[in-house]
């Protein structure tokens, strides 16, 4: 049965050096929980690749096309010359199609953390507390109670406070 | 959670019902008020909803008889514009004209005859029955005991038959006090007119087809005899020939309008005006190439009016006198017109004659683009017949006080108002035992009578009116109602019938009403034949008038150009005299109609309240204008608050520094001050009139109301003059652009160019 | 553990509960009152009691009376004008006399006085609707004010609306039927 | 960082919690004034004038703008520096943003909702502005986009979705941090608010990511918003609003009163919430030499108005100069030279910027001096047009001031009530400013138990 | 997607410069400004027509006149030789109005007779028109407006009453115009020169004023505007105004 182990570092420098070492081993990829993002976490655990610049990028691009035919479809729709002014004419468009590619653009990089981080959580998820505070948590799944000592022995050895067996996905 | 508790349904369905409700009512304040349509009991023939109907009629708002068109709609007038076919108006209108709606509606109008019961009692509503026997009761004892001419009554300037049933009333009662009065009368022009061609009635000034017009002091724009006339004629003249710029001229202390649509406005001392006009006069004579036989007369009764000389007395350089004086005599036609302050002087009249004179010695008589006699007028005996001087009011007060006046009827005129304090006439008619009004609204005389039998409007009498001064042919109008009368009030006409009736002057007055009394007397000018193309049937030719709103005669009169004799020897003009010492009194008060309310009859309507005065742009109020070096050396500034002190009296009014004015003279518009007339008019601005002093012109005896002196006396307050306009100067901004005017050659359009309607049947 | 949100809305569920009941209530109450009482604001289905039960199927339905025989104004005047009470009694005096609707009506009429109707279709004053023009223009009565030769009592058929104007404008391409000015004063 | 003393990472959760949870009486207190004046200052006076009509303040013809308008210039101007500051100092990843930043973007989004009431109040017919929005309706009618003021209206709907997002973004590890400490319907809050955070390398990850996005984002949103605002007067035919200058001066003059706003706001937070270690002399000392510079440009720029003014030598422009100079509105324009281009020098020294209370009266002094730069650009234009008989002057009635001065007390209340939602001072990123925690010495000892403070 | 076909064949249509290639009708006024006397008979007659409401007073005081017709004075000179100047000001229907494109909610626009439209129910009184207007035309109801009873019973039932919060302006008379047109349509024409005049020009006593359709080159209105002293008043401001004034005639003295 898969279990987790958790262990509870108060420095970062010792957790991202577990956290390391259990890759190695083998584990699969541990993740670290922290009060703040970790800088050099990346150079341990590899790279993370990123989906929210697409979802910026093409809700810009939906947004510029929605202003833009928003301005100049309301004002076909019913026709109110102005001005001595075309009735659709394109400096003052823009400026809608400007401000909406920005509107549409942030909403898409919105939804794009909540999708990519998996927001909002429904079902409990491993954590502790203390992590939001000052203690840096390493958290590795175990295929088994072999794999459990292991891990344990690993996050002892880089210098773990504590270490908690939790059930539960990631 | 699969099934909830007895409590949180319980809740449940509490937040239901609640948000139900709030929905409901919701919905229930945002519903409209249930609206009906109510139809007619029975349908009116003369309109049918949404169409709208015209009725032609003509505007009494001033004495100009304009003809007038009025727009209804569902019986209710909802604009009065010009009677296109009416030969004074064509179709076009003053203000004053349009604000006439507002007396109809006015919300002051007296709703009904109303009575004092105790002497100083309070007004108390009465019935007509009551109110006019409680009148002829009273009539009757007077007449019966021979003392008919104790019944004095004063009205208004009107014309046409309503005056003829003013006459004929009184004189069924035995009475001769029946005298019209209004404040701008233009006695004296008749004087000098009557002096000069020995004419009863005014001529007509023939502006449209002049070329170059002098005015002395007229304000002929403004509200001199006929505004909108003038109006048309200046227009024409103007731009209206190929070629032929007509030039205008104005001469007065006071730029007033006329002044400022005037080509050159040349300030003269006040009452100066006809020593000018002399001044001219004997360039003219003298060196103007004038070859008529009576040439010596008139340089031998001119030669004390040198330019020189006259440039002395008026302040006019001599040069400009000599320029002007070409010039008059240079472009033909040309056109010398006088009145408004010029004729209000001590030498009034010797000023007006003057003025006219011009006008012979070019040769502008009764042709186009001069001075046109007119024919009398077709009914009555015109204008000028019953009206009242300063003097014959003087007269009126003094038997008030001897207690000679039993009973005085008003009707539409507010002497109370239009006479300075100096001529104690309130005090007067507080004498007189009983005082009946027939105005319809509550005016300073009016609030002092004892029993008021209030009149219609005239857009809901029956009425005519004969131009005067007509337009060079006799015309006339019918004025028929144009709304059924709102409120409990009766024709002035009905009325005076109804008393002749309780009085027994059955036979003298043989009509149930005003409209038969109409009929009758256009029956007459029927039987004349007359008028260019007659319908034969008089009920033809009486709808034909009263649909058409206008009745004219073609034929005009030939006149000799000639003045009557002994008029050259004795012309000349005095220097006028003023009230109060100069060095007591430095400024000469220059009272004026107000552009916007006349002589206060305007007051009560908001629109005329409303209306920015056009040289100045203040609203509702008065105020006193100075000319900048004056203001300056004072050091007032405008919005101060100044006494303006006469020999007879003290008004407070602000300060507004006038560019257009002799430093000398000082303006006030008449108008504003009442202490009734309504809720628009009471309580505001103040009323020169009151510190007028009683000077008269000696040969009509009629009110001198230009010769005042005043002083000044700053009351160190200040307010803020209510106007409409902001900075009245262009800063080069180009708004107003203007091009020199290019040489004037081309002959004038003719006089029949005033279109005269035809009544056909 | 704790960072699921799913026991905190399981907390807040009750609330949750009471104000979507609440916000129901209200369409649920606008609703009600606007199908029950269907006053003179826009919308369908405004029939007021008015103050004689005048029956247009019995007119304009069985006997066939054409509109514009009361409704006079309709072809020459931007109101159709509501027939004077005379014109009732014109006919009513031989016509029926006894029975007690029409002798209200006789009432009114002898004691000169207007019969108070209720107005059905209410446009507000900024619209300017000549009936003049769609008259001439051959649009029948029936196109806006509904099949009134079958109701006993009027009802308002379709909603006074911009939209109902714009549409029927531009089905039939009136000159310029969509210019502001065409309907607005 | 450089506080007095060295503080550990607990003791900033500590202190921001205790900032949320702990309210004494004299925050109920100011809370009801300030909640009290926002209801007799402003929503009374607010609903005479819909009874009534505008006409409740002082507007004539022709000057139909008053200080409706000026004053929702000036709150969209404060709500600039916030969110546009805090975005740039977080692209140049500057330290001493981290303490202050919240409150600020806070600023921005308060301001932000003042400034849209105050286009409720200004309207003739606020129960019909829905129809600036594009939405099918039976009328078939829609907004003209072809409007300055429709630009307008989407820029600042954009600007406040975007700055609202962008300050819930920045506070999810908050929210987390202190649902943990938290009970009661508190937590419920903000369990809802954190959206089941916990701090892994992946969220971590992603929030950096999307936080960057949209301070990219949001900077050419700022500007252009208020560019816009300056198109509603600079569009016109107005002889001293027709100017091309009118965009970047809005967007400096906006930057300068909402970096002076900021000041303002750290002043009170240090002072009442006891945030002595978190914002310090750096932060004024930084904002200082920020108001400076931006003085500077704000001088220049109207330097160069005049300059163009003078030189073009019609009657219109010398007008409009001369009237702003030595006309009836002279006093407050000299005024507002004084208090933003003259006072604005003493930042020069280090001693100044660095002490607290002449900071705080220097900073409202250039937001008074902020606000009449406003209100002359409205009413000096306006009262003095192409037509000289149409000019007129134009004095505010009580009712505009009274409204003024509510619109202040509701940005106050809002302001309060935020302060006890958020973490007004930014827990995790001010730990990142703190020196990482060593590895202690191996002990057996169990982790100790964490005390919610309660 | 026909919205769409139909929006991209008449896409060059769009793109068109104020749209109208030419007017139905051209509206268009001259003001002769050597007749303008300054009656201001045709303020009157404008408030008259266009139930223009009285302001009273206070009002005025705070400088809240409604006039759609005004007239605007400006000196000249010094004492003694002085002139005064009167310019009927009104709204001028600019073909390229700057009021037009600022309202928000296209309460004001441009139709096909050239008049400048103004859409009272739809206002909801940003008052940026009256901004934008270099002309001052645009008069705003700072509050709801009453009329003493039984004044009210005087006001035009062809036009509306507008309420607090909107603006309004001069329409050349559109109730009027649309009369003519009615007429015109029963008797199958087109409105003829001189069928509808507004309201100020149909009283104006000096005939200054003249109103017609400028397409007609037939009408009087087409015949004054070719006046040499036709010119339109800022032209600077380049908004192509349908009211063109006739430049006042200066004679040296004599």
């Amino acid at each position: 049965m898969a279990t987790n182990a958790l262990g509870l570092f108060d420095a970062p420098s010792t957790a991202l050096a577990a956290a390391g070492e259990l890759k190695g081993a083998g584990f699969d990829t541990p993740s670290v929980i922290s009060p703040i993002p970790l800088h050099g976490i990346e150079e341990v655990l590899g790279k993370k690749k990123d989906v929210i610049r697409r979802f910026s990028f093409f809700g810009g691009i939906f947004g510029a096309l929605f202003g833009f035919t928003l301005a100049a479809g309301t004002a076909v729709l019913y026709l109110h010359p102005t001005g001595g002014r075309p009735i659709i004419p394109i400096p003052p468009f823009l400026i809608i199609t400007y401000e909406m590619t920005i509107l549409l653009g942030i909403l898409a990089t919105v939804i794009g953390f909540l999708v990519s981080a998996r927001f909002p959580a429904f079902r409990e998820r491993l954590y502790v507390p203390e992590a939001a505070v000052d203690k840096f948590a390493v958290a590795v799944s175990c295929k088994d109670a072999e794999g459990y000592r292991r891990a344990e022995e690993i996050m002892r050895g880089a210098g773990a406070e504590e270490i908690r067996e939790l059930e539960g996905a990631d | 959670m699969s099934s909830i508790d007895r409590r949180d349904f319980l809740k449940l369905v509490g937040a239901g019902g609640v948000g139900t409700g709030a929905g409901f009512v919701l919905r229930e304040s945002i519903n409209h008020p249930v609206e009906q349509l109510i139809p007619y009991p029975v349908p009116p023939e003369e309109f049918s909803p949404g169409i709208a109907t015209y009725y032609n009629s003509v505007c009494s708002m001033c004495s100009a008889g304009c003809g007038i068109t009025v727009r209804t709609r569902e019986g209710r007038a909802k604009k009065i514009e010009g009677n296109p076919a009416h030969p004074v108006s064509q179709g076009r209108l003053c203000a004053h004209g349009q604000a006439g709606l507002q007396v109809l509606y006015n919300p002051d109008r007296l709703t009904g005859p109303m009575s004092r019961s105790v002497e100083g009692g309070e007004l108390l509503p009465v019935t007509w029955e009551e109110g006019i026997s409680q009148l002829a009761g009273r009539l009757g004892d007077l007449r019966a005991n021979g003392q008919g001419n104790s019944v004095c009554f004063l009205s208004e300037g009107v014309r046409g038959h309503l005056a003829g049933l003013f006459e004929l009333f009184m004189d069924q009662l035995g009475s001769n006090r029946l005298l019209h009065y209004d404040f701008a009368h233009p006695q004296t022009l008749y004087a000098a007119i009557n002096r000069l061609f020995g004419e009863a009635n005014l001529p007509y000034y023939d502006l449209q087809n002049t070329r170059f017009l002098l005015s002395f002091g007229a304000d002929y724009l403004g509200n001199w005899i006929s505004p909108v006339h003038h109006g048309l004629g200046f227009g024409r003249s103007r731009d209206g020939r190929d070629g032929v710029r007509g030039r205008f001229v104005q001469i007065e202390p006071r730029m007033s309008l006329s002044g400022a649509a005037a080509d050159e406005w040349v300030p003269a001392n006040p009452g100066t005006e006809g020593i000018l006009a002399l001044g001219l006069a004997h360039h003219i004579v003298n060196e103007g190439g004038y070859e008529r036989g009576d040439r010596d007369a008139w340089v031998a009764s001119l030669e004390a009016y040198s330019p020189a000389a006259v440039a002395e007395q008026t302040g006019v350089s001599a040069d400009t006198i000599i320029r002007l004086a070409e010039t008059f005599a240079g472009t033909q036609p040309s056109l010398a017109i006088g009145g408004g302050a010029a004729g209000q002087h001590s030498n009034g009249v010797d000023t007006l004659v003057a003025v006219n004179a011009l006008n012979y010695l070019v040769g502008n008589l009764g042709r186009e683009g001069g001075l046109v006699f007119n024919p009398p007028p077709a009914v009555g005996s015109g204008a000028n017949g019953a009206q009242a001087t300063y003097t014959s009011m003087l007269e009126i007060a003094e038997d008030a006080r001897q207690g000679d006046i039993q009973v005085l009827i008003l009707n539409q005129t507010n002497p109370a108002f239009t006479l300075p304090a100096a001529a104690e006439f309130r005090q007067a008619i507080a004498e007189v035992p009983l005082v009946v009004s027939l105005s319809s609204f509550m005016d300073e005389t009016t609030a002092m009578a004892d029993l008021i039998l209030p009149s219609h409007t005239y857009l809901e009498a029956w009425g005519d009116d004969f131009p005067e001064p007509g337009v060079g042919f006799s015309a006339g109008a019918v004025s028929q109602p144009v709304v059924s009368p709102l409120y409990n009030t009766r024709a002035t006409g009905d009325i005076i019938i109804g008393l002749a009736q309780a009085l027994g002057l059955t036979d003298a007055f043989p009509w149930s009403n005003m409209e038969e009394r109409l009929q009758e007397g256009w029956r007459e000018i029927h039987a004349r034949g007359v008028t260019a193309a007659e319908a034969d049937d008089f009920e033809d030719f009486w709808t034909g008038v009263v649909k058409a709103g206008v009745w004219g005669e073609t034929s005009r009169r030939v006149r000799p150009l000639a003045v009557e004799s002994g008029v050259i020897e004795s012309i000349g003009v005095e220097s006028p005299e003023f009230s109060g010492s100069s060095a007591e009194y430095p400024f000469i008060l220059h009272p004026y109609l107000s552009n916007t309310l006349d002589d206060g009859r305007g007051a009560n309507l908001p629109w005329m309240q409303e209306l920015p005065d056009p040289m100045t742009s203040v609203v509702y109020g008065s105020w006193v204008e100075l000319n900048p070096t004056t203001a300056g050396e004072l050091g007032l500034v405008e919005g101060d608050l100044v006494e303006v002190e006469s020999p007879e009296g003290t008004v407070v009014a602000p300060v507004f520094v006038y560019p257009a004015i002799m430093p000398n003279v000082i303006a006030m518009p008449i108008g504003q001050g009442h202490t009734n007339y309504g809720r628009y008019a009471s309580d505001r601005g103040v009323n020169p009139i009151e510190i007028l002093s009683p000077q008269v012109e000696p040969e009509t005896g009629d009110l001198a109301w230009a010769a005042t002196r005043v002083r000044l006396v700053p009351t160190g307050q200040r307010v803020e003059i209510v106007k409409t306009g902001g900075v009245s100067r262009e800063l080069g901004r180009e708004i107003i652009q203007t091009v020199d005017a290019e040489p004037s050659a081309g002959e004038s359009a003719g006089l029949s160019s005033i279109p005269v309607t035809v009544v056909h049947s | 553990m704790n960072v699921s949100l799913v026991p905190t809305l399981k907390a807040l569920k009750p609330a949750a509960l009471v104000v979507g009941a609440a916000f129901v209530g209200l369409v649920f109450g606008y609703w009600a009152n606007a199908t029950l009482f269907p006053g003179p604001a826009q919308g369908t289905a405004y029939a007021p009691e008015q103050p004689i039960n005048f029956s247009h199927k019995i007119h304009a339905g069985d006997y066939e009376i054409n509109c514009q025989y009361c409704h006079t104004q309709a072809r020459r005047s931007a109101s159709a004008g509501v027939p004077s009470v005379s014109k009732c009694a014109g006919c009513h005096q031989l016509v029926v006399p006894e029975r007690p609707q029409i002798r209200m009506v006789l009432d009114y009429w002898e004691n000169g006085e207007p019969i108070p109707w209720v107005k059905v279709h209410d446009l507000p004053d900024f619209v300017h609707f000549p009936h003049k023009r769609h008259v001439a223009a051959g649009v029948e009565c029936q196109t806006c004010h509904g099949p009134v030769e079958t109701m006993d009592v009027v009802s308002r058929q379709a909603p006074d609306q911009m939209g109902l104007c714009l549409t029927c404008h531009k089905e039939h391409q009136v000159e310029f039927g969509t210019d502001c000015l065409t309907c607005h004063k | 960082m450089q506080g007095e003393r060295e503080i550990s990472y607990a003791d900033v959760n500590r202190d921001v919690v205790r900032s949320l949870v702990e309210t004494g009486s004299k925050y109920y207190i100011t809370l009801g004034i300030s909640a009290t004046v926002t209801l007799l200052c402003f929503f009374f006076p607010w609903f005479y004038q819909l009874h009534y009509g505008i006409g409740a303040a002082g507007m004539n013809q022709p000057t139909v703008w008053g200080t409706y308008l000026a004053s929702f210039i000036f709150w969209i101007g404060l709500s600039h520096s916030g969110t546009l500051l805090s975005c740039v100092l977080h692209l140049t990843n500057s330290e001493w943003r981290k303490a202050m930043y919240r409150s600020a973007e806070a600023m921005t989004l308060f301001s932000l909702l003042v400034a849209a009431t105050m286009v409720m109040v200004h309207v003739g017919r606020p129960w019909f502005v829905h129809w600036a929005v594009p939405y099918p309706n039976q009328m078939e009618m829609w907004p003209n986009f072809r409007s300055p003021l429709m630009f307008d209206v989407m820029a600042i709907t954009t600007y406040l979705t975007g700055s609202s997002i962008f300050i819930y973004m920045g506070s999810i590890p908050d929210f987390a941090a202190v649902r943990d400490r938290t009970t009661g319907w508190r937590h419920h809050m903000y369990v809802l608010l954190s959206l089941g955070w916990r701090g892994t390398d992946t969220e971590w990850h992603r929030l950096g990511w999307a936080y960057t996005f949209l301070a990219v984002l949001i900077i050419p949103l700022a500007v252009s918003v208020h560019s816009i605002v300056s198109w509603d007067f600079a569009l016109s035919v107005v002889p001293a609003l027709h100017q091309t200058i009118f965009a970047p001066y809005f967007v400096v003059g906006a930057i300068y009163s909402g970096t002076a706003g900021i000041v303002t706001v750290m002043y009170f937070l240090r002072k009442y919430m006891n945030f002595e270690h978190y914002i310090t002399k750096l932060h004024f000392d930084n904002l200082g030499k920020l108001l400076l510079v931006l003085s500077l440009i704000w001088t220049y720029i109207n330097a160069v108005e005049l300059f163009t003014g003078w030189y073009s030598e019609t009657s219109f422009e010398i007008e409009a100069l001369r009237y702003k100079l030595f006309g009836f509105y002279a006093p407050l324009y000299w005024e507002m030279i004084l208090f933003c281009a003259v006072a604005p020098l003493l930042l020069i020294s280090k001693r100044f910027r660095t002490s607290f209370v002449p900071m705080l009266i220097l900073s409202i002094a250039i937001n008074i001096g902020m606000y009449t730069e406003r209100f002359l650009i409205v009413a000096t234009s306006l009262s003095r047009q192409y037509l000289p008989d149409s000019w007129r002057v134009y004095v505010p009635s009580f009712v505009e001031i009274s409204i003024l001065v509510g619109s202040l007390a509701m940005f106050i209340t809002l302001f309060l009530i935020f302060v006890k939602i958020f973490p007004s001072v930014s827990i995790y990123e001010v730990k990142e400013t703190l020196p990482e925690p060593e590895p202690k010495p191996q002990t057996k000892a169990g982790v100790p138990e964490w005390q919610p403070t309660r | 997607m026909s919205f769409i076909d139909n929006f991209l064949a008449r896409w060059q249509e769009y793109r068109e410069p104020g749209y109208y290639k030419e007017f139905d009708y051209a509206w268009t006024m001259t003001i002769d400004l050597d007749r303008c006397t300054g009656c201001e008979a045709c303020v009157t007659a404008c408030q008259a027509e266009n139930n223009i409401p009285i302001v009273g007073e206070r009002g005025l005081a705070q400088g809240r006149e409604m006039q759609w017709m005004r007239i605007e004075r400006y000196w000249e000179g010094e004492y003694p030789d002085i002139k005064l100047g009167f310019i009927p000001m009104l709204c001028q229907h600019c073909d390229a109005a700057p009021c037009e494109t600022v309202c928000p909610v296209s309460a004001t626009y441009h139709n096909q007779d050239g008049l400048n439209a103004q859409v009272y129910n739809r206002c909801i009184g940003t008052r940026s028109c009256a901004v934008y207007c270099p002309y001052e035309v645009r008069y705003f109801n700072y509050n709801n407006h009453h009329w003493d009873a039984p004044l009210d019973e005087q006001l035009n039932p062809d036009v509306s009453v507008r309420e607090k919060g909107v603006m309004e302006k001069c329409t050349f008379c559109i109730q009027r115009i649309r009369q003519a047109k009615d007429t015109a349509k029963d008797e199958e024409r087109r409105v003829g020169d001189g069928d509808v005049q507004p309201a100020c020009v149909q009283t104006c006593p000096a005939e200054a004023l003249v109103f017609g359709d400028r397409n007609d080159p037939q009408s009087q209105v087409s015949q004054s505007m070719n006046d040499p002293r036709a010119y339109h008043v800022l032209e600077e401001v380049n908004t192509a105004p349908s009211v063109v004034y006739l430049k006042k005639v200066e004679t040296d003295a004599g």
